[in-house]
């Protein structure tokens, strides 16, 4: 047991810091600075910023070198991580791309996927997203009906995908689709790596609940994919996609996140009052914050437990399941005590005169809905942990 | 002994039933949202020609006179179908408190006209540092020649853009309890201003600001410093109001849930079938039908009159406004993805939760009060023993 | 609405009222007074208060007056219950023949077997068990495997049963047997009304988590029962167990069991220290009693809702298991709190010197895990509610 | 960074279990929970033959030296088992806290017996109206002569019954953290009485009762007045070693339950195929490995001697103690009745599970102590700015 870095990477911490304070806007964290308003404007600062952390190396950190990263110790992007998120300071425009589709490719890729994709993923040329869910099939994902039919050189594509991330904002899709139509459902699935640009694809936004549309729906037809661009082997494609869930569901920063959003709970109790009172001074919502830090506390711990694996060489496992389900689940009671400590001021939205902070804490509530349902739904966790840590019977 | 509705009750629900289900689809209910009155006057003048703005006001200013019970079983079938509009404000806030407190005068006055539907109303009370007792009560009225002179901001209240009509309280002494006073003050008047807020459910409510407004003595309900008692017992009915839409809104996203879940098909088989899905559907009828309970029997004590009412109001509150949150909270879970769109239906019900639960105190403020009379009671035995 | 009882009822309770404070012994009710440490002494003490309370006719209240009841209205029967729970005065010694053996009875037998065993129900001349669960059909006890051969006037039945409950007190059993092992589970089952004393009975005591011994195994072996004693029809047991099963779930006086128990938590919480003040002052312990008392009134309206249903002449359908699920969950954590705010304490068994209130807040806590588990699991209830109540279908 | 056990404490916690798994059925520990003394001598002296005792004890002692997390690990494989006896109080309580505190000549009177096996400890602390801080000691020490007199009574301290020497905590003035000292006293000094008390885990626990008791005043440990530092340490490391138990416990009694929840038959397949029982079983494992994470953590601290570490044990005590009987609870209901039956070893856990809990301040006591370092580290980063 050791949670201390080596003298080197914290050398490195140093570095950033001060890469961090020279490079992020002036006023960045205080509640002066704000973001543009326009999605647009927002999504070119944030493609800019993607640029100046690639130009200081710090985009693909522990990839290899020969395809665009800086082959160092997986020790250093811990490091990176932890400072930006201390800093709160944007993860990058395209971490679908940095984050899982990228090591999937180091993965399963072939050396011309490798050479063609990697470090333009890193310097944000090649943006992604991934074409997973589908209308039938989002919990049993292996049930998609997204078809893919040979011919000559080419995969022939028709289907639907939905919750798709970033779709609208992506030019390139990572794209499950099924190859074999007869076989039982998980034997017959492929990964498919898709210019967006390919004729017969449509993007379509969904709007969420938290009025925002992070996610689309996006439509395939006749979509002509060359043969090149399976990646692994044809209808091996549930293989690429368990290691790929892996990389979707193991946390990274989630602890830091929830460090920094339960100290700005506390602060927020400090400056509110309910019944006459600092709500920091009513014991029940100490209560509930001591119980958010407990459960901050483990959060923080399985991302240093994944890390350790990480360095020593591991890959993401069935267990990261466990991280998924417990953060995703005390996401929601962290982000609903911010709501209840305003109280009904917690409700207000973004265009009220009253609204606190620019309407955070109620977007944190609504958007963590959404937690337990993406990348595998809570149920589905479950079931993972029964039967694939425990051993229990399928159902 | 008899723990249900009785027939006419359910009758009148029965009918609000179905006259929402055509009068109300849900996509009035996003218009409205987007309305900055909120309502559709066409809608209201329908509701007041079938009586519904009268039901539990005296005859004769038009109303039917019956119980609180009835109108709490119709206000669950508006919460069933979220209707929107400044029922509650209006009818609870405003009217039974004028009907309950108000002077011949003052009821001749406005009661007809609010039972015709002609005229709205919201009750003002203020909530400084957070406080839902007569401490929170900061706004001044001072006294000047006949009349009043009202000065200060009231935050947050329920319906305040459309109403003629605003019962606000006002403090006129520095006394905590027995330092305010209830006034009948017109929107219109001068000096006042409405500041919308927006809450996530798209309900109606603003910042009231007096700056220097006037009123007349005649505009006094019940007596100069002794409103607390009147306010008290106003915001019991409408706390208890809001757990009626909880208990009706709850329902219905309980049913909602239940029929996605025979239908949605996922590993070849109906969703429901499986027994996380199928637990929490059992889990959301539990939280159902327990504040049912407790609404119905809180809405008896209150129109008995009696004095176990205000612990059962706050014992249904305690429970109506987290148990909606919870069930609605559960619809999006068992619809996945498709509950989390602006489309799908699911967090309306689940933003009007958030906003009952935190209404009129949320589960801990009232759980406190429950403490304190359990503590009551338990001296009260040992002292007789 | 109308929670009040009609005069004459309320005549009744007087009466109830000055005949409990007549006839309870001296001292009933305080800290004082103590039934005999002696199983056998305080069965007795059992029994003869169940003869007391039945020469006083109220025993069986509701049952026909041919069968030995009074043939009075529901309403006075709920009267009653109230008084003796208000006085925590015993229910009877015979609560499984009369609140659920003869009630089924009641409704499925014949007019020889109504003749035969009510008013000895109710006498206590027959004390009843239920021979129900098995070791290989718990929650599913359509799985059961006792058989019931016929031979001439006669089923012979052998197999096991478990945690049958009074099975050591009891000379009478209620018996659910397999009568036709081709048929579909649910298809092949009769009821049997056995004499104790036939051959082939032996009873096993189990002990429990507490301590106790209320449960046992009964062994079955070449047992041989008139077939006059068949309960309904041959085959046709499913339905009569479920019309039986409705009495066991139905509350009853739960509520005021539970309002009883709440009362002296508070006082409990008045009388003990915790971090130097009386628990009473702690608000987390305040918002704990708080939430208990919350659901205390829903069983209490739950048991007034089976009232209604019961004095409009409805018999207790799925709908109960709503209340058996909600009462048995609260039952924990009612039972638990009292150990807690006792802290180190809480655990001390009744032999120690220190130990408050004879141990009966330890005893309370463990007693309560077994709430969730008989009469049909919680697991079991939330099936019935999801697919009997809310029509979800079977898995 | 490397969060996990090293290959020597994994190799540690492997050779306990293997002898555990031999000499620790759980027939022995029922039989331990109705032996007055709650230990079998011979398995004492096997574990300090093992170098149990002497673990983190220094090697002059005849102690290995080893770090506090390797005798954590130790201490959750004997959690696992429910070893009975007192290993805790004596190393722990006793030896550790004499290893910190204790003069030289102490330490070389008592801790090489400690390490042999052939003496063991309690450290008693008291605990009145419920205090757990420095105002819960009101049993006295008063100078005489060359020595000191005590007085009073503590209550339910674990071990009691067969401890040689007990490190007591009296107090020697009014003052609240600073007037505490300890002592060490001989279990057979005349005017001390011991009434053993029974928890339902059948652990040994008992009041002793000191009437005018008298030591000299080498049986100072520390300095007069100076108890109090010496006593939060040792505590944070008795809290420690219950976690360690708990999180022990709480593996081994989800392990039982997924092993029935595979073999066990109920509408056709086994129940562990159903979600209701599968989801448990999941949520045992969040509660074990979560309880696991923050004790290695809390462990870890405390062994560096870090300034976090008072928080750290708090959380993983407010955690484990609450997770271990919520698994236990929950694997009774896994098993149904037959969890219910003192035949099954369900209800061991379940009851060493409670007594844990309770011991040390329970999940609300800590989480108090959380809030309020929260509180202090918010002042402090506000302050910063």
């Amino acid at each position: 047991m050791d949670l201390t870095y080596p003298p080197e990477a914290e050398a490195f911490r140093q570095e950033v810091i001060a890469w961090l304070q020279a490079n992020l806007p002036s006023g960045w964290g205080t509640p002066q600075f704000k973001l543009p308003g326009d999605p647009k404007q927002r999504r070119a600062w944030h493609v800019d910023w993607h640029r100046k952390m690639h130009a200081a190396g710090y985009v693909g950190l522990t990839w290899p070198k020969e395809y665009g990263g800086q082959g160092a110790d997986p020790v250093m992007s811990m490091m990176l991580n932890e400072e930006l998120t201390r800093f709160e300071a944007p993860q990058g425009a395209n971490a679908l791309g940095t984050r899982i589709v990228g090591p999937t490719i180091i993965q399963f890729g072939n050396e011309e996927q490798k050479r063609a994709h990697l470090s333009k993923i890193l310097s944000g040329e090649e943006m992604w997203c991934l074409g997973m869910s589908e209308p039938g099939a989002g919990s049993d994902l292996a049930s998609l009906q997204t078809r893919a039919v040979e011919e000559g050189d080419f995969f022939v594509v028709n289907g639907q995908k939905v919750w798709t991330s970033s779709a609208h904002l992506a030019n390139y899709i990572y794209l499950l689709v099924r190859t074999d139509p007869t076989a039982e459902k998980h034997r017959g699935i492929s990964v498919l790596l898709v210019d967006m640009k390919t004729p017969g694809i449509v993007v379509r936004p969904l709007k969420q609940i938290t009025g925002e549309s992070e996610f689309n729906e996006v439509f395939l037809q006749d979509v002509r994919v060359p043969r090149s661009n399976l990646l692994g082997e044809k209808n091996q494609g549930w293989r690429v996609i368990m290691g790929q869930l892996g990389y979707e569901r193991s946390g990274g920063s989630r602890g830091m996140n929830c460090q920094r959003a339960l100290e700005d709970l506390v602060r927020l109790a400090r400056n509110t009052y309910r019944n006459g009172k600092p709500a920091s001074e009513d014991p029940i919502i100490r209560r509930k914050l001591a119980q958010l830090a407990i459960e901050v506390n483990i959060v923080r711990l399985t991302d240093y437990k994944e890390m350790t694996i990480q360095l020593q060489g591991g890959r993401p496992g069935p267990e990261t399941s466990f991280g998924k389900l417990f953060w995703s689940e005390l996401n929601q009671r962290l982000s609903s005590v911010g709501v209840q400590i305003l109280g009904l001021e917690g409700t207000l939205s973004k265009q009220s005169s009253d609204v606190v902070k620019n309407g955070e804490y109620l977007y944190a509530f609504l958007r963590a809905y959404g937690n337990t349902i993406e990348m595998g739904t809570s149920e589905i966790q479950r079931n993972i942990i029964g039967e694939r840590v425990l051993g229990l019977p399928r159902g | 002994m008899f723990f249900d509705l009785t027939d006419e009750q359910k009758a009148i629900k029965k009918a609000a039933r179905d006259m929402l289900e055509i009068e109300c689809p849900r996509s009035y209910v996003r218009a409205m949202m987007d309305d900055a009155r909120g309502y559709q006057p066409e809608l209201w003048k329908k509701m007041a020609d079938l009586g519904w703005m009268g039901l539990a006001l005296p005859e004769r200013y038009g109303g039917a006179g019956l119980e609180f019970l009835s109108l709490t079983g119709l206000i669950e079938e508006m919460g069933r179908f979220l209707l929107p509009g400044p029922f509650v404000s209006t009818v609870v806030g405003g009217g039974l408190t004028l009907a309950a407190a108000g002077s011949p005068v003052q009821q001749e006055s406005i009661l007809p006209k609010l039972v015709r539907g002609d005229l709205l109303m919201t009750l003002a009370v203020g909530t400084d540092h957070g406080r839902l007792d007569a401490g929170g009560v900061q706004n001044s009225a001072v006294r000047q020649g006949d009349g009043f002179v009202l000065n200060g901001i009231v935050r947050l209240v329920p319906d305040a853009q459309t109403a003629d009509i605003i019962l606000l309280a006002a403090r006129t002494s520095q006394q905590h309890e027995e330092g305010l006073t209830l006034f009948l003050v017109d929107a219109k008047a001068p000096g006042l201003s409405v500041h919308p807020q927006y809450t996530t459910d798209g309900r109606k409510v603003a910042n009231l600001e007096f700056s220097s407004v006037r009123v007349p003595s005649t505009a006094v309900v019940g007596r100069v410093d002794g409103a607390w008692p009147i306010i008290a017992a106003a915001q019991r009915r409408l706390t208890l109001s809001l757990c009626a839409e909880a208990v009706g809104g709850a329902g219905m996203a309980m049913e909602i849930s239940v029929e996605y879940a025979k239908t949605r098909v996922a590993f070849g088989r109906p969703i429901g079938m499986f027994q996380a899905i199928k637990h929490k559907c059992a889990n959301m009828l539990v939280q159902v039908e327990s504040g049912r309970f407790l609404l119905y029997y809180a809405a008896w004590l209150l129109q008995e009159g009696a004095s176990e009412a205000p612990e059962a109001v706050a014992v249904a509150k305690a429970w109506c406004g987290d148990s909606y949150t919870k069930v609605a909270s559960d619809g999006i879970q068992v619809h996945g993805g498709i509950g989390m769109t602006w489309e799908h239906d699911m967090h309306l019900f689940l933003k009007r939760a958030k906003v009952i639960e935190l209404s009129s105190g949320d589960s801990d403020y009232h759980a406190e009060h429950i403490a304190k009379e359990l503590e009551r009671r338990a001296t009260a035995i040992s002292s007789a023993r």
